[in-house]
């Protein structure tokens, strides 16, 4: 039962001090996972089962689904996923630098999934889809979103991740800064997310990428471009770390776990992608 | 517990390097997978044929991220057992809740009085 | 304790000789050992324990009461001792408090004291959590049970609260009636405490038991623990979603069981049973472990065929998956799937028999002290057996469509909950009660506390038998005296107040054991698992002064026999653990109180539709999440000062 | 005493029986005592007391009356035998176990210590497979039995007689799909479900609220109403006769008191009933000559909140009872039925209640055509006698809480007023009620209802 590893080779995946050598923290997820396996079972269950018979005023899905949006978020999805087992592969390899990268670029991307996502809805909802408007409505919303809010904590928890790498090693006192760190974000993600929602509104109205679509993304969007500009600038400054930090190797099963949580939210994707979307087309 | 997920790749330089490419290589396949599948739903084939192939698609995706992203291939094979209960607790109750819902007995009253009422409606 | 370990705390967890951090007031972790705050910001397991167990029992009582009035409303025809209404609150009320808030938390404060003792462990895997998850239980039982005393009343669509009477339309048909939302909400936090709380106990199983201690050395009770966890898991998103469902349609107007858009009421059966039947095995397994322990401890015999116990629970665990649909044999689901619910059912009733003969081969040759825990573990085996019978009787769909939703219903499962469940609860609290407290619960009064209310339980709940084969439907706040139910009734009744005095005494003799009790010394059952091997009663915080090393299934039985070489082993362990810098304890945390407060504010204020407040709930229990997360696990050691230590 | 054993009766049982350690049991005068006390209990459930009726009230599920009733019975003796043998047998075992191998002083509590025997596979093995055996003979019947209850066997198809049965909080309608009345459409009546003797009946369940659940115990076992689910069963009553049945799922805050009533009749009996019940409301011309003497003033006292409303004379002969309601009432009053008719209109009772014929019209509340030919009122709860009738007009609350007759019905559009008006926002009934009914005014009314034979 006890594996005693090879002394001196840093073993990422054992733990000595645990029974079967899994760190606890990577069991407890992967125990997590199989509990939020019924979850979605559930939730997926729900919409397939209203799908089998008519319900009242069933919409005109192929005209509302737009298979291009869901297909580019699938892919952002996906490669998500690619980037968080490159931070997961950097971080074991005690790269803080990199790790910090592909935990950066996790976030973007799955910022851009949601972006695509209340874009979705928004769209939707403008079709004459919504939550109660009827039962494909109400089971469709309540599943995507529900999956929706699972990305949107997997953000939350790559953020604060990345925060946590700038924890300095020598213990002086550092809450207050990462607090502000994660204040910058949410103004950053709000902000930014804005401005992007405003610009593909602006190259609509003005189909296409034209001086107006310019002139009318800066009239609507003004503040939250400015605003998400002002943070990043902020995000960059207080992403430069002159002190040694405690995050290393050490910390690779906290992202490893995190990482677990990601692939997850990843893989249910795959199920909805092809049982909520691709199953309607046929 | 194994012995054998002792594997030689973890803790050193080259063969972690090597997983580097699987990586890549894998979201490259997903991608490939993807749009196979975009493409396969507008082929007009046998209906039967189209759903069969979407599903183990996308079951092949499945399993690739978590064997390989998600890391089960190398790890201990518990960490598979644990999610699996999961997965197939999962998977067979929303197969056996389709099959309840699918059943005669199981056709709403609503869905009913909606064929009727097309059914007089073609008429 | 702290006479013979001397501690030093440490900032976070690293060895002594890492630099010592500064910390700002926030992060200052609390040190109390005794008083409010010790209690309030405990991660030791066995002081969660006791909280659960105490929570527990107190939930018991209430239900119990709430019990006794629906009896003295049923002891005569045509009663008009309370409401229709009321009536239906307290139906609702009991079965949700006795099930949720008494056996689950009772079962779970035995996981919490018992199961880490048993796997040689120091804590659970994330003590933190473990305290979280008890006060998220709290607040759920709150939110549960503020119904009492507000406006709109308590919970009262039936404890599985069947679609479309909890919809909007028709549990508040004229005015804001908020009862079902404080059922929903409670419920979701409930399964939150419970989703939590299992995932450590998984971890802890899993991951923290001692050396040697395989999983088939593994006590049946950790056994049974391990697999009531992952019931749990897997069982309790179904109700959260079916939960999810229903406050959508009651909060934003969505129709998932409301016909009118097309919704099916069937649905929530489906996913409410998916979680239900499971949560009756949720119930009885860890029942079934305690009465594993303490056969052969009293029989002074190892359990007869331990592999095959161990594998007919897990064998009950998953095949409970399978058979949610016994409970709706009424609901027309076709001949198909009535057969192969009816079969999978009664395909349960082997591996449970497993259990029932291998209870009976331990017995068979050994030597039997009737004790009191002893008493109550057999009277479980009889009347859980007389409960699984009626449930066979259930089994067979044409019968039970005469017997669903009548009294043979309600008496078939008080007989697995109370002469299951209960007995063998109240069974464990005799049996670990020395190891808790240090004394004993005197044999006379412990032995009348058992046939009272086993006197008492039998004729409270046999009758029900013939009253639901007479025709007579649960639920019924009144009946008529032409149906030939009136004798029944009243013995159930006079039977439910013989058992209230039977549980009075039992908590009377046990609030005096604990004041005045016979101190004992550790070990008083000679008993076989690794629980009894703690230096003290009550154990110390670090349980165990060295872990042990285990070598047999019965791991203190072989201890006890092979003194010399443990002791030896033992020596060369605590030095080496001396050497390590001392025994690693965790810190004590002031989070997991605080986010679970700001889950209960939000939770609140959301039922009230008071949106401000519900984000503002959030928001503490997301700082408190937070400075959790900042603060780390934290830790201290202790030194054992052998001197000192060796005397208590 | 010995040869009073049954065993004795075996040939060379005799001899068993003293070899056997069995005694071993009764040795200890405790255990004898409690045996004795046992046995002394038992008359306490099988019937010591001299009219017992534990299993024999009118909703009894071993009195059967037809035979899916007595098919699901069969199953469940078949259930009762197999479980009972097995708890015969595995209780003795337990019971010899404790007695045999229990340590009898208590110095010697800790002295011995038996044989550390870990188990026995074979055994196990074996009882396992026993045990598979057992569930056998219980299987094979349950699923003949699912298939011969779940609907009107192919061969009996021809002749089986089909109605709807609706449920609504807390009542039950039922609809004859095969009776059409011209210009009035299907047959409805309420609370009362007259079938057909020795024919198969087909029972489509419907509801129009909440899940009900339709239960005639010597029937047939429940199936449930459930909403957007077409459910139905089947049963047969083999002889005339007369049922009680109950909502069996729980509805709410009246659930305990929905009930209602199943009554078999010949075929002859049965098709007169339906051509009686298909003709419009009886009337009583004010002026009409009187059908015997006028009968004297009931008493009313109001008897309160769940107070009974059954006799014991009733439930002599129920059946006798329903065949006496179709008669007209010796004693009418015209006149005060008159007036009860303009009443009826006047405390728009009409807006929800149906006379065929008359003025009512409405179609939320029981059909009130035939209601004097009715042996219930209110679902089955009370008999239809004077005082329950005008118990049930004049206090409508105190005999079912929260009827929707008193707090009103609710409609899509807003809520129909009963009794009383409901303030949505309050859920308190305002000030003024929306309906009083004053004592002369309920004779009135009674009489008028009595009439519609
Ligand atoms: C502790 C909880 C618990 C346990 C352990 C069980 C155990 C079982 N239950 Fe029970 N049940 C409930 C709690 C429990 N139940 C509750 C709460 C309800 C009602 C919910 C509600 O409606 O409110 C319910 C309702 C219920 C129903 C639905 C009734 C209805 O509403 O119509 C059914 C139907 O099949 C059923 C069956 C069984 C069976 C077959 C078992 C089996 O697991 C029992 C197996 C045990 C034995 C059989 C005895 C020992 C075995 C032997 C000695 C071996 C030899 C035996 C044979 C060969 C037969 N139960
Ligand atoms: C673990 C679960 C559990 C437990 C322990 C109990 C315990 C008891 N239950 Fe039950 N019960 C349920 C679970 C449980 N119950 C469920 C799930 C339902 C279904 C609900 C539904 O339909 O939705 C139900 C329903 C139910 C009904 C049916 C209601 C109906 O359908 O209309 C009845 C009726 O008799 C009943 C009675 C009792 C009694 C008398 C006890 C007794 O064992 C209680 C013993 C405790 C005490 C007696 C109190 C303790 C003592 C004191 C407070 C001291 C003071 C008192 C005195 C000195 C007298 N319960
Ligand atoms: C708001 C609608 C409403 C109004 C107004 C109303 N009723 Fe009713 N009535 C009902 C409903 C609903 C029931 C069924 C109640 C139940 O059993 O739960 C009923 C039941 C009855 C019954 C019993 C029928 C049976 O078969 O059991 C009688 C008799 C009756 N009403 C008479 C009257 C009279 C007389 C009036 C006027 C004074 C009246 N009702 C006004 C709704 C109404
Ligand atoms: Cu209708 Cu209960
Ligand atoms: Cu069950």
């Amino acid at each position: 039962m006890s594996t005693h590893a090879a002394a001196g080779a840093i073993d990422h995946h054992h733990d000595h001090t645990t029974t079967t050598g899994i760190p606890n923290k990577k069991l407890f997820m992967w125990a997590f996972l199989a509990s939020d396996c019924m979850f979605f079972g559930a939730l997926i269950s729900t919409h397939l089962i209203y799908r089998l018979h008519e319900t009242p005023n069933q919409p005109d899905i192929l005209g509302i689904f737009s298979l291009e949006l869901t297909s580019f978020s699938t892919f952002i999805l996906l490669m998500s996923s690619l980037l968080m087992a490159l931070a997961v592969n950097t971080c074991q390899k005690g790269h803080v630098g990199a790790t910090r990268k592909m935990l950066l670029g996790t976030i973007l991307f799955g910022l851009i999934f949601l972006a695509c996502q209340v874009y979705e809805f928004n769209h939707f909802v403008h079709l004459g889809l919504t939550l109660n408007s009827n039962m494909f409505g109400s089971t469709f919303y309540t599943l995507t979103g529900t999956h929706g809010v699972h990305v949107a904590i997997g953000v939350l928890w790559l953020v604060l991740m990345y925060i946590r790498t700038f924890k300095p090693a020598d213990g002086s006192p550092w809450i207050l800064k990462s607090f502000i760190h994660l204040l910058v974000f949410a103004v950053v993600i709000v902000a930014g997310m804005k401005a992007l929602l405003g610009g593909v509104h602006a190259l609509q109205t003005a189909h296409g990428l034209n001086g107006e679509a310019i002139s009318l993304f800066f009239e609507h969007d003004f503040p939250a471009i400015v605003v998400s500009a002002v943070g990043l600038v902020a995000l960059v400054m207080l992403g430069r770390d002159r002190k040694a930090v405690e995050f290393g190797e050490a910390n690779a099963v906290d992202v490893e776990s995190m990482g677990l949580y990601w692939h997850f939210v990843d893989i249910v994707w795959i199920v909805i992608f092809t049982v909520v979307y691709l199953l309607e087309y046929i | 517990m194994s012995a054998t997920t002792h594997s030689a790749d973890s803790g050193h330089g080259h063969a972690e390097a090597s997983k580097f490419h699987i990586f890549v290589q894998l979201a490259m396949i997903l991608a490939v997978i993807t749009g196979v599948e975009i493409v396969l739903i507008y082929i007009p084939l046998v209906k039967w044929f189209i759903v069969t192939s979407l599903v183990i698609l996308s079951l092949v995706k499945f399993m690739l991220v978590i064997f390989i992203f998600m890391h089960l291939k190398w790890d201990k094979l518990f960490c598979t057992i644990l999610f699996f209960i999961g997965l197939v607790l999962a998977g067979g109750t929303v197969a056996a809740l389709m099959a309840l819902f699918a059943a005669h007995d199981s056709i709403p009253l609503k869905a009913q009085e909606i064929y009727a009422e097309r059914a007089a409606a073609a008429q | 304790m702290s006479a013979h370990a001397k501690t030093d705390f440490v900032g976070h967890d690293t060895h002594a000789a890492a630099p010592v951090e500064k910390r700002s007031w926030l992060l200052t972790r609390p040190t109390a050992k005794t008083g409010l705050v010790s209690w309030l910001t405990t991660v030791d397991h066995k002081k969660i324990g006791l909280l659960y167990g105490i929570s527990a029992l107190f939930f018991f009582l209430v239900g119990g009461f709430e019990a006794l009035l629906i009896r003295i409303q049923l002891a005569v025809p045509n009663n008009t001792f309370i409401s229709h209404q009321l009536y239906n609150e307290l139906f609702t009320m009991h079965a949700t408090t006795m099930i949720f808030l008494a056996v689950m938390p009772l079962s779970a404060a035995f996981f919490n004291y018992m199961m880490p003792l048993q796997i040689g462990a120091r804590d659970v895997a994330f003590p933190r959590l473990n305290g979280f998850a008890f006060w998220v239980f709290l607040a759920g039982a709150i939110v549960l049970n503020i119904g009492w005393f507000v406006k709109s009343g308590a919970p009262d669509a039936g404890w599985f609260g069947y679609a479309p009477l909890t919809s909007t339309a028709y549990s508040n048909q004229f005015a804001g009636d908020m009862s079902t939302d404080l059922w929903v909400m409670g419920l979701q936090i409930l399964g939150v405490s419970s989703v939590v709380g299992s995932l450590n106990f998984i971890v802890t199983i899993i991951n923290m038991r001692a050396p040697g201690m395989t999983m088939m050395r593994l006590p049946v009770f950790t056994w049974m623990t391990l697999v009531t966890a992952f019931l749990i898991i897997l069982s309790f998103p179904a109700i959260t979603i079916a939960l999810v469902e229903l406050m959508m349609d009651r909060s934003f107007g969505t129709s998932f069981f409301d016909v009118s858009g097309g919704g099916l009421p069937i649905l929530w059966q489906h996913l409410f049973w998916i979680f239900g039947h499971p949560e009756v095995y949720i119930l009885i397994l860890p029942a079934m472990g305690i009465v594993s322990e303490i056969l052969p401890t009293f029989a002074r015999k190892p359990l007869f065929g331990y592999p095959i116990i161990v594998f007919s629970g897990a064998t009950i665990g998953f095949l409970g998956f399978g058979v949610w649909s016994h409970h709706m044999f009424t609901t027309g689901m076709g001949t198909v799937a009535t057969a192969a619910f009816s079969l999978l059912t009664m395909a349960i009733a082997v591996p449970t028999g497993v259990k029932m003969f291998n209870w009976i081969g331990t017995l068979w040759g050994g030597h039997l002290q009737m004790r009191t825990p002893m008493m109550f573990a057999l009277g479980f085996m009889w009347m859980f057996m007389m409960g699984g019978f009626s449930g066979v009787m259930h089994s067979a769909a044409p019968a039970d469509a005469q017997q669903q939703d009548s009294y043979f219903v309600v008496a078939h499962f008080h007989y697995v909950l109370i002469g299951g469940s209960i007995f063998a609860l109240l069974a464990g609290i005799h049996y670990w009660f020395p190891l808790i407290f240090g004394r004993k619960v005197s044999e006379f009064w412990g032995k009348l506390s058992f046939w009272v209310i086993f006197i008492g339980f039998n004729v409270t709940f046999f009758p029900m038998h013939f009253l639901g084969l007479n025709g007579m439907p649960r639920r019924t706040a009144v009946y008529d005296g032409n149906m030939g139910w009136n004798d029944a009734n009243l013995i159930a009744t006079v039977g439910a107040l013989v058992l209230g005095v039977g549980i009075a005494i039992y908590f009377g003799v046990m609030i005096y054991t604990y004041f005045k009790g016979e101190k004992t010394t550790h070990d008083e059952w000679d008993a076989r698992t690794l629980e009894w091997t703690v230096p003290s009663t009550p154990p110390p915080e670090h349980n165990f002064d060295v872990i042990p090393t285990v070598h047999a299934r019965d791991a203190f039985w072989y201890e006890k026999t092979h003194k010399a070489e443990i002791e030896k082993e033992k020596a060369e362990h605590a030095k080496a653990e001396q050497d390590h810098g001392g025994i690693h304890m965790p810190s004590q945390s002031w989070f997991p109180i605080v986010a679970a407060t700001g889950l209960l504010i939000g939770a609140i204020f959301f039922v009230n539709h008071i949106m401000i407040g519900a984000i503002a709930g959030g928001a503490i229990m997301f700082l408190g999440v937070y400075l959790w997360a900042v603060e780390g696990p934290g830790g201290y050691h202790i030194h054992l000062d052998d001197k000192n230590h060796d005397k208590h | 005493m010995v040869q009073y054993l049954p065993v004795t009766r075996l040939t060379n049982g005799t001899y068993l029986l003293g070899q056997m350690t069995l005694p071993s049991i009764f040795r200890s005068l405790k255990t004898r005592a409690l045996s004795c006390a046992a046995v002394a209990a038992m008359p306490l459930f099988l019937g010591g007391w001299g009219n017992w009726n534990w299993l024999t009230g009118p909703q009894s599920t071993f009195d059967t009356k037809g035979p899916v009733a007595e098919s699901q019975l069969d199953v469940f003796y078949v259930t009762l035998w197999v479980t009972g043998i097995t708890f015969v047998i595995v209780a003795g075992i337990l019971a010899y176990a404790t007695f045999k191998f229990r340590a009898r002083k208590t110095d010697d509590l800790k002295a011995v210590i038996p044989h550390q025997g870990h188990g026995n596979p074979l055994i196990e093995l074996g009882l396992i497979g026993l045990s598979v055996l057992a569930l056998v003979f219980i299987a094979v019947p349950t699923l003949r039995a699912i298939w011969y209850t779940y609907d009107v066997p192919a061969e009996e198809k021809a002749s089986a007689y089909e109605v709807n049965a609706i449920g609504l909080q807390w009542w039950f309608k039922f609809e004859y799909p095969a009776e059409q009345i011209d210009g009035a459409g299907t047959l409805v009546t309420g609370n009362e479900l007259v079938i057909p003797a020795g024919r198969p009946v087909r029972i489509n369940l419907r509801t129009s609220d909440v899940i009900h659940s339709f239960w005639v115990p010597k029937l047939a076992g429940k199936v449930d109403m459930i909403p957007n689910r077409g459910n139905h069963l089947w049963l047969k009553a083999d002889e005339p006769g007369y049922f009680w049945g109950q909502c069996a799922e729980y509805c709410g805050e009246s659930h305990a008191v929905m009930r209602f009533r199943v009554i078999a009749l010949n075929e002859t009996d049965f098709a007169a009933w339906v051509a009686h019940q298909k003709t419009p409301a009886r009337t009583v011309a004010p002026y009409s000559v009187l059908n015997g003497a006028p009968a004297a003033p009931y008493e009313f006292n109001n008897p309160g909140r769940n107070a009974p409303g059954y006799s014991a004379d009733f439930d002599k002969a129920p059946f006798a009872a329903w065949q006496a309601k179709q008669e007209i009432d010796a004693g009418e009053d015209p006149a005060l039925i008159a007036q009860g008719r303009q009443i009826f209109q006047q405390k728009t009772c009409t807006s929800c209640h149906a006379v065929r014929g008359h003025e009512g019209a409405g179609v939320t509340a029981p059909d009130l055509t035939h209601i004097g030919s009715r042996t219930t009122i209110a679902a089955g709860l009370l008999e239809n006698t004077k005082q329950n009738l005008h118990r049930w007009i004049a206090h409508p609350n105190e005999v079912k809480p929260g009827n929707k007759m008193y707090v009103g019905v609710p409609l899509q559009s807003g809520v129909m007023a009963g009794y009383v008006k409901i303030d949505p926002a309050t859920g308190k009934p305002e000030e003024t009620p929306h309906i009083t009914v004053s004592d002369a005014e309920a004779r009135a009314l009674v009489a008028y209802l009595h009439s519609l034979k």
